[in-house]
């Protein structure tokens, strides 16, 4: 294939935005508000899966916490009419991203199953996407980290252990999602059935708050959780369309 | 009188000689270990064990994965246990000196500390499964090992390695013989690259499409994640 | 083999009063040198046309397509689509236009300007012939001005003085022998 | 000017000029010796530690991911402008108290500028693989991505410095033409080379003038569009505060105005430690007074619209952003920055302050000060104020980043000690342009010319 | 070309190698080092390179005994997540669960046999062999065995069930000891013993929270500490969105927990006085006639004295709010009331839980689906029967002061930990001769400990569990290794066992695997034939496959009557406290963190966790109503003593603006002294300075019962959390929406039976 044919080629492809709601998939993920407790649990899952430094108390003080998903505490009036909401806050997989053009060597982009890419050994870390991001959900490896051995022999193969200077983030367990796809090959499968693959911090979910699949199947749980009443996105107004998609909390009279 | 530069020039000159010099040394330098360090005879490491895959899979035609069994099942190749070795050479050629080193270990239970020669960052997930199911010959990428006494990083040729519809060992020149003909000879992402955009799996199996662009395994997070 | 005549003066008018007869004596235009840009000099030895806008107007041309080209094909070579935008994104792509369109005007002006004022002095001596020797008075660099006439004949050169001298020049010298 | 001027020859200037490269007393190599010592400790030793340590040697966290690296960086940009984008414009309005002043203002944009360029490495995470941002064939077959505010900036930048350093070197042959003559040995060397071996004929003297013009011509839009191009950095963000359509100008002005009062620091320098002083005079004081005053006063007004606006909108995001940065944790800062740079300067409005010289050094200094604190507000307000409240956090300098701070300054300074030994730091063909031709005095002149 | 003469030659020449030279070494830089490809020696089959491996097992970070999925990789533990067909946690794990991994490859772990010679507590450790090991616990038992006198040989376990605790009792047979303890310090002794006086039931009823729309907890912390709280978040979610009707939740309790926060209604009622409300509530019901039983008069006699208006008064909760509790509690059905923690750690608790138990009786929740219901007897032995009280660990003390016992065998127990200090635990300790400990890690006991046989982590060692609180019907699971032992250790079991035979009391097994099988084989002969496979081989296959396993033999529809004289009982008196109201103005309440009762501290991870209320990490803190800090003139960060008659604890102040402006809570599980690197001399431990108040009913110390006053040091510390402001300043960030007819389809799954 000639270059000049690779070119048309590609702008052909690639000239309006949006397209890869064309491709197979379009991750997205469901939180209900009104089921999550609070627990935490899906926070040590994720720092399990996804070998999350063990960063010290230190770090913390400093605001240098690197937690992938973590829980947002909001306070509503004072005592004893006081309500506490939480909400979980996790890369938002926006399908229009400040984060991504703000990047620039193309470390973070958006690929074909509508996810927002980070990819480690690209990342110069210029840290941009860290502030352009309206979530705040990039979190920037200031040091390397050590993993006192033996606990180095619990670090998941699957995912590269992040060095210095590299920003990281959600990726909805990426190697997850591939292992299914993997696997629905070896089915000789196309797809990837619904519920086949579930990130960390779903599966590990005690109320089943969280819901994930692929946004492009109608009939998937997702698909049909996307269109409760309760739905909602967080900072809708920025119009960044995350896949990230909250269930409003019910406020029960009396 | 004149003020032309040369003459200035002419004092410069041997000083910018040197500094050149120096210049080419540098590149030359880089080059030549470049040439001993990645050259198949001279940087084919020494193994604990003068394994011949010439002998195994050459000669013998044993295929590939009858030894690396977890190819076609696992991301990882996988190196065959000590006592798959034994499997046969309890019975083949016990008496040659190199099957005793196997045996001796063997008998101590130690492990053989092969080197790693094929090495791929620790940031690259590469699977074998995938191309070994999609029906990409081991030589695409490891080069004529049933020829290699020595394993070493195959720097390819100019028709480059090549495509086959087997994974049994043996080389049929394909149709698709020019797939991984790279700018690069050398384990780099251009050649994972330069193949992906030239095909695409069908039914199962790497077809050549011609198809550049975006899908089929483009994506970054196909190997960096 | 040609020789050159030059004059040193103190003050520009009468440099350029010089240059003017040594003109109308038929003595071949000669040149003026100085410490600093003399006004008056085209009225004298008539218009200079110089040819690097034509080479600043290129270099922004050339700049400003190779910018466009350069975004434009490498974005679609490997697509890495960002922000749900698409790849040929043409706000971002002509600022990077803007910039290589200066970018190149400003490094052609410069090569234009060595062509048209022949420097760097004495690397054109290849294919220029009459440069290989350019006549010099370090004064002209301080507070003289030169007026330098190149004399064919040794008449010439004879002329040439004595116009020199007449139009009030402190010092007369023949630079022939020193190349 | 012409009074004081007139009793000079070209030849003092000559001297003058030529004296200040070829003779430097031990002064000048303490002076040398010393800005180097301190480039290394407080710049190289911290920041080869930082490459060590990874960026935790500074002070920056979640979610203050930027921090005074990125404001010295806006901050030397800043500086690099009106150097010569102030030279340029005073060229094509020729107006002819630049003339004495433009060379070193130059140099001026030209160290700020390379400064700032180390800034960018010391700011990424890795800078070891900073070339990725530069479009260049690799086996990769990955580009940058010309999508990116930070990569105008790379181009934004790139053709800066190269414009910058060609103007001022295309600028100066003439000189070191004239330096050329009077140096022997390895200088002499030198500056043929650089000098281009220039005669000073009239037909190189037309072309110089053309080329001269269309490279002020050209760099004046680039010099707008450099400083309009970092601050979209901040612009193209959805960030509270920092997502303005008034950044350009904002950042553009800002950047004159701070390269306005740097060069009077500079001229001041010149003139005490060089003594130029007959040709950098009250008269350029007072003119750059005079500008100082429109570009504070210009400031200001940017400054009230964008908190009127920013209150004027009611979103909780800006208005709790303004609401910290006048009030929050950094308000001293704000109000620091308010008094140096929107208070202050009206002193400008007196001439007896403007034409009295160390009153103007002591403002510039104020000025730059103030405009760096605003650099660093615009980061670290904004970051530690952002959508959720949740998130919100903190950002204190550590003493690496204070102390490369300071060492920037320390290289900047020693690279324009450099120069001033290298470059002439007074143009002379154009001060001696300033200067009455001299008259024919010589009685042989008068019986005139057959002209 | 220029003429190059020799000088300019020597220069070319040196700088060209050098040029050389630079450009290998930079090659060699920047290329990657050789690695080693290390291959088995013998092929394992359960597993290639590259392929993860799943095993099933369970839980044994809490009592709850939650079915998890262990991941490898190449032989090593790479995650745990929940077994999706174990009914307890149908897949879900809590934090601390997920944090299991780290005991096992925690870098404090006892490596393999060791002796202190040193003297207790001096952390000198030496390592010995097994084999001098355990003879030098095996000398002294068999010479106390021979003697007759093996009682004086002590046990003190950490709350073990199934066979393993089967085992544990042969050997205190054979040694001929009755003091065999098992001791959690948050088993719910007073729940026990409620519910053995009010329905006559040995086990813990099922409290189905999936299928009630109408649940009041009182202080019951449900969804973070309370029994199974993986199972009561599915049961939760559930009855939130499981159904065509969204659940109401009540929490009633001064200070807001986890579950307060989920609930609709967050009551702060008067510490203590949860009982009182709980008839307030009960009158009402049986006032206004919802409650048609024969005995109704009964109940009315005994609960006369609970007037709405009286209990108003006591509780400091509105009469209204209580009219409206009642009404909705009796009208909505199924409702269910449960009550714990808070609740029941005071020094009225098992009152509290009675007058609990009688609402559900009177609301008629007893038997109900989405009420009480009773579980049946559980296909292994569960430990209650040998959990310690406080006033049994007080009586240990006791016997151990006085000499009455030489050696004394710690499991896993911490009691020196959660014993307040005013017990003099750690000096009775002290006192016994021999001290062998078979923890897996040192912590404040083991550190009393002459020698210490680390036994294997739950993930290296077999075991089984039958969740104590149950799902409503006979489910148990096997705890199987699922990697290979990572250092000198054996398993709890084997340790024991080998013991028994050092002492000439060997027992019928050979190993814990034996053991457990064997327990395993009887439940197999038991179970009712038609779902029976073929042989126990292919069921135990099946059961390590599944990891649990089920019994159909609900107790659904099973209702329990009181009896008269049980009635009459019925009462709750007001809390007594220790301490002067006037000099210690506030009441502590300590609660169980995401580090439970301390043992999870050691976990990285948990202490990286931000808490789930106040998202603070790394340290503990007081809580305090923002009033209450203002009058004080405290605000957060501010270093405080909190001083009760007992001691004192020195804490930062945290403004927490869910909790009575008269009450102080603390977290439990922080201020350990000597729990590895982690843990240790990290924050402070509210359990040591609780007054000794027991509930004379439970026999258990009243946590909640202690006065503390608030003394400030004028120092200033910063709290490390996670949060920056916690209040969304209008940003709609968390959006609500009124209304309770929502129909969101289900995300839990329902409750699987794996047949036997």
């Amino acid at each position: 294939m000639s270059f000049l044919d690779r070119i048309t080629e590609g702008w052909r492809k690639n000239r309006k935005p949006g397209y890869y709601e064309e491709f197979d998939y379009h991750w997205a993920m469901t939180i209900d508000l009104d089921q999550c407790s609070g627990c935490g649990a899906c926070v040590t899952a994720c720092q399990a899966e996804n070998n999350l430094p063990i960063v010290g108390e230190d770090a913390f003080t400093k605001g240098r916490e690197i937690k992938w998903l973590r829980l947002e505490h909001y306070w509503e009036g004072e005592y004893p009419d006081v309500k506490l909401n939480v909400i979980p806050m996790m890369c938002q997989h926006c399908d229009s991203a400040p984060c991504e053009t703000v990047c620039p060597v193309s470390a973070t982009y958006h690929n074909q199953d509508g996810l927002n890419t980070q990819i480690y050994n690209r990342c110069i870390g210029t840290r941009s996407c860290a502030v352009y991001c309206p979530y705040e959900v990039r979190y920037f490896n200031y040091n390397d980290h050590a993993w006192e051995s033996p606990l180095d022999q619990q670090l998941n193969p699957d995912v590269s252990v992040r060095e210095k200077g590299v920003m990281e983030k959600c990726t909805f367990c990426i190697q997850r999602i591939r292992q299914a796809k993997d696997n629905a090959k070896d089915d000789g499968r196309r797809r990837v059935r619904d519920g086949e693959v579930q990130p960390a911090c779903v599966q590990t979910c005690p109320t089943k708050a969280m819901v994930f699949g692929d946004r492009n199947d109608p009939k998937s749980q997702v698909s049909q959780s996307l269109n409760d009443p309760r739905a909602y996105k967080v900072l809708d107004e920025l119009n960044t369309h995350s896949s990230v998609v909250y269930l409003k909390k019910v406020e029960a009279e009396g | 009188m004149n003020v032309s530069i040369q003459p200035a020039l002419k004092s410069l000159r041997t000083a910018a000689l040197i500094a050149l010099v120096a210049v080419v040394g540098v590149f030359m330098g880089y080059f030549i270990d470049f040439l001993i360090t990645d050259n198949p005879e001279v940087s084919a490491p020494e193994q604990p064990i003068a394994f011949s895959h010439k002998i195994h899979a050459g000669d013998n035609e044993i295929p590939c994965q009858y030894c690396h069994t977890e190819a076609r099942r696992s991301p990882s190749a996988g190196v065959p246990s000590v006592n798959k070795c034994m499997g046969c050479h309890n019975e083949v050629a016990t008496d040659s000196p190199l099957i005793r080193q196997v045996s001796e270990y063997w008998e101590n239970k130690e492990p053989i500390p092969w080197v790693k020669v094929h090495d791929l960052p620790d940031f690259v997930h590469f699977t074998h499964k995938r191309h070994v199911q999609a029906g990409i010959a081991c030589q695409t990428c490891h080069g004529p090992v049933e020829t290699m006494d020595k394993i070493a990083v195959h720097s390819r040729d100019n028709d480059g390695p090549t495509l086959m519809a087997s994974t049994t060992g043996e080389i049929t020149n394909s149709e698709t013989s020019e797939v991984g003909a790279t700018q690069n000879d050398h384990w780099e992402m251009g050649l994972c690259l330069n193949c992906h955009k030239q095909h695409d799996v069908v039914d199962g199996k790497a077809v050549r499409v011609d198809d550049g662009g975006f899908d089929n395994g483009l994506d970054c997070w196909t190997c960096h994640k | 083999m040609t020789s050159f005549v030059v004059g040193l003066f103190g003050d520009p008018e009468s440099a350029l009063a010089a240059a003017g007869s040594i003109q109308t004596a038929n003595l071949g235009t000669p040149e003026l040198m100085s410490p600093v840009p003399m006004e008056g000099v085209e009225e004298v030895l008539g218009e200079k046309k110089s040819v690097i806008k034509r080479f600043s107007l290129f270099g922004a041309i050339f700049g400003g397509v190779s910018g466009f080209l350069l975004a434009a094909i490498t974005a679609v070579l490997y697509a890495h689509p960002t922000g749900g935008r698409p790849i040929i994104t043409f706000p971002p792509y002509l600022i990077i236009t803007y910039e290589l369109t200066i970018l190149f005007g400003i490094v052609f002006t410069v090569i234009g300007f060595f062509v048209s004022a022949r420097l760097p002095n004495g690397l054109w001596t290849a294919w220029w012939k009459q440069d290989e020797n350019r006549p010099y008075v370090p004064e002209a660099a301080v507070d003289k001005f030169a007026v330098s006439v190149s004399c064919a004949s040794n008449e010439n050169v004879q002329q040439a003085e004595t116009i020199l001298r007449t139009a009030g020049a402190e010092e007369v010298r023949d630079l022939t022998e020193e190349n | 000017m012409d009074g004081e001027l007139n009793q000079l020859k070209y030849t003092d200037i000559h001297n003058d000029v030529v004296r200040s490269i070829v003779e430097t007393g031990p002064n000048y190599y303490i002076a040398l010796i010393t800005a180097f010592a301190f480039t290394l400790i407080c710049f190289f030793f911290p920041w080869f530690y930082q490459l060590y340590y990874g960026i935790g040697a500074a002070g920056m966290n979640h979610p203050g991911v930027w921090g005074t690296y990125l404001a010295s960086f806006i901050f030397w940009i800043g500086l690099s402008h009106s150097g010569t984008l102030l030279s340029c414009v005073l060229h094509i309005t020729n107006s002819s108290w630049r003339k004495a002043m433009y060379r070193s203002a130059e140099a001026m944009t030209l160290f700020s500028l390379v400064v700032a360029a180390i800034m960018v490495m010391v700011h990424v995470g890795r800078p070891w693989f900073i070339h990725w941002a530069a479009p260049y064939p690799n086996q990769m077959e990955m580009w940058p991505n010309f999508r990116s505010p930070l990569l105008f900036d790379v181009m934004a930048i790139t053709t800066y410095l190269t414009g910058s350093t060609i103007f001022i070197y295309m600028g100066s042959i003439p000189d070191f033409a004239a330096v050329r003559d009077r140096t022997q040995g390895w200088r002499n060397t030198m500056y043929s080379l650089m000098s281009l071996g220039w005669r000073g004929t009239d037909t190189e003297w037309h072309r110089l003038h053309w080329a001269y013009t269309f490279l002020a011509v050209l760099i004046i839009p680039l010099a707008v569009s450099v400083h309009s191009i970092v601050s979209w950095d901040f612009a193209m963000s959805i960030v509270p505060a920092l997502h303005q359509t008034i950044f350009a100008p904002y950042f553009v002005v800002g950047a004159i105005y701070s390269g306005t009062a740097g060069i009077v620091t500079v001229m001041f320098v010149l003139r005490k430690f060089m003594d130029f002083g007959q040709y950098i005079t009250e008269l350029h004081f007072d003119n750059l007074g005079k500008l100082l005053l429109v570009l504070s006063l210009l400031w200001t007004y940017i400054n009230i619209v964008e908190v009127f606006t920013g209150f004027y909108s009611g979103a909780s995001g800006e208005i709790e952003a303004l609401n910290y940065r006048l009030f929050g944790f950094y308000a001293p800062l704000y109000w620091e920055m308010i008094a140096f740079c929107a208070i202050a300067p009206l002193l400008c409005a007196f001439k007896s302050f403007r034409t009295s010289f160390v009153p103007m050094l002591v403002l510039s200094i104020a000025i730059n000060i103030g405009m760096y604190t605003e650099r660093f507000l615009i980061v670290a307000t904004s970051l530690s104020r952002q959508y959720l409240p949740d998130a919100w956090g903190l950002y204190v300098p550590s003493a690496v980043e204070i102390s490369i701070l300071l060492g920037t300054f320390a290289l900047f300074t020693t690279l324009f000690l450099l120069f001033v030994k290298v470059f002439p730091s007074v143009s002379m063909y154009e001060v001696k342009e300033t200067m009455e031709s001299p008259k024919k005095s010589t009685p042989a002149a008068s019986e005139g010319s057959p002209a | 070309m220029p003429n190059i003469d020799r000088r300019d030659f020597i220069k070319l020449v040196g700088a060209g190698g050098v040029g050389v030279g630079a450009g290998v070494v930079l090659r060699e830089s920047i290329k990657h080092p050789r690695e080693h490809l290390i291959p088995h020696v013998l092929a394992p089959e359960d597993y290639s390179s590259g392929v993860a491996t799943w095993y099933n097992s369970v839980c044994s970070m809490c009592s709850a005994g939650c079915g998890i999925s262990v991941r490898t990789r190449e032989g090593r533990a790479k995650k745990i997540e929940g077994n999706p067909s174990h009914a307890v946690n149908q897949g879900g794990l809590c934090a601390v669960g997920q944090a299991g991994l780290q005991v096992l490859y925690n870098p404090d772990r006892v490596t393999g046999p060791l002796l202190q010679a040193a003297g207790r507590g001096s952390n000198d450790f030496t390592q010995i062999t097994w084999d001098d090991g355990l003879t030098r616990v095996a000398s002294r038992l068999d010479v106390l065995r021979a003697a007759g006198r093996g009682n004086r040989v002590a046990v003190l376990t950490r709350g073990t069930s199934g066979h393993l605790a089967e085992l544990l009792e042969a050997f205190g047979q054979g040694l001929g000891t009755d003091r065999l303890l098992h001791y959690d310090y948050d088993h719910p002794h007073a729940l026990h013993v409620a519910n053995q006086r009010f329905f006559g039931e040995q086990q813990l009823p099922y409290y189905d929270l999936a299928n009630t729309r109408h649940l009041l907890s009182f202080g019951a912390d449900y969804l973070a500490g309370w029994l199974s709280p993986v199972h009561h978040s599915l049961g939760f979610a559930q009855s939130r969105h499981g159904g065509d009707h969204r659940g109401h939740f009540v929490q009633i309790e001064p200070r807001m927990s986890p579950s307060g926060a989920a609930a609709d209604e967050w009551i702060p009622a008067r510490p203590g006085t949860e009982g009182i409300l709980a008839l307030g509530l009960a009158h009402h019901i049986v006032a206004s006639g919802h409650y048609e039983g024969d005995d109704v008069d009964a109940w009315q006699e005994v609960l006369s004295a609970y007037t709405l208006a009286r209990v108003a008064q006591e509780t400091d909760v509105s009469e209204s709010t209580l009219r409206q509790l009642a009404e909705s509690f009796a009208n909505t059905r199924p409702s269910l009331a449960i009550g714990g923690d808070g609740a029941a750690n005071n020094s009225n608790g098992v009152d509290t839980l009675v007058a609990i138990n009688a609402l559900n009786y009177l609301a008629g929740n007893v038997g109900e689906m989405g009420g009480v219901i009773f579980n049946p007897d559980p296909g292994g032995a569960t430990s209650h029967s040998r959990q310690a009280n406080y006033q049994t660990l007080a009586q240990l003390a006791e016997s151990a002061r006085s000499g009455e016992i030489d050696v004394l065998i710690l499991n896993d127990a911490n009691p020196v930990f959660t014993m307040p200090v005013a017990s003099g635990f750690k000096a009775a300790l002290e006192q016994i001769p021999f001290i062998v400990s078979l923890s897996s890690f040192i912590d404040e006991t083991s550190a009393l400990a002459d020698v210490v046989l680390p036994s294997h982590t739950y993930l290296e060692s077999w075991g089984d569990a039958f969740p104590e609180q149950g799902v409503g019907f006979s489910i148990g699971a096997v705890s199987q290794p699922v990697v290979a032992p990572l250092y000198d250790t054996k398993a709890t079991g084997d340790i024991v066992l080998d013991l028994a035979r050092r002492v000439g009391k060997p027992m019928p097994w050979n190993s814990t695997e034996e053991c457990i099988k064997d327990g395993w084989n009887k439940i197999y002969q038991e179970s009712d034939s038609n779902t029976k496979t073929e042989s126990f081989e292919s069921f135990w296959t099946a059961l390590l496959k599944a990891g649990v396993w089920g019994k159909k033999n609900h107790r659904m529809t099973e209702t329990s009557r009181p009896n008269a004289n049980t009635i009459a009982s019925i009462g709750v008196d007001a809390p007594t406290f220790s301490g002067d109201a006037e000099v210690y103005p506030f009441v502590l309440q300590p609660y169980l963190s995401t580090m439970h009762d301390g043992r999870a501290a050691n976990l990285p991870w948990i202490q990286e966790l931000p808490d789930a209320m106040t998202s603070v990490v790394y340290g503990s803190w007081v809580e305090m109503n923002p009033k209450t800090a203002k009058d004080l003139g405290l605000t957060e960060g501010d270093l405080v003593d909190v001083e009760s008659p007992e001691g004192a604890v020195r804490a930062p102040i945290l403004v927490y603006p869910a909790i009575r402006p008269d009450v102080i809570a603390m977290p439990i599980g922080q201020g350990h002294t000597n729990y590895g690197r982690y843990a240790s001399n990290r924050g402070t431990n509210p359990l040591e300075i609780l007054s000794p108040v027991v509930d004379e009913n439970s026999g258990n110390v009243a946590s909640n019962a202690t006065r503390v006053k608030i003394v400030a040091t004028g120092k200033h510390v910063e709290i490390v959390k996670t949060s920056g402001k916690s209040r969304d300043l209008g940003r709609d960030i968390v959006q609500t929406t009124g209304g309770d007819d929502h129909t969101a389809q289900t995300n839990s799954i329902p409750i699987t039976v794996i047949p036997t």
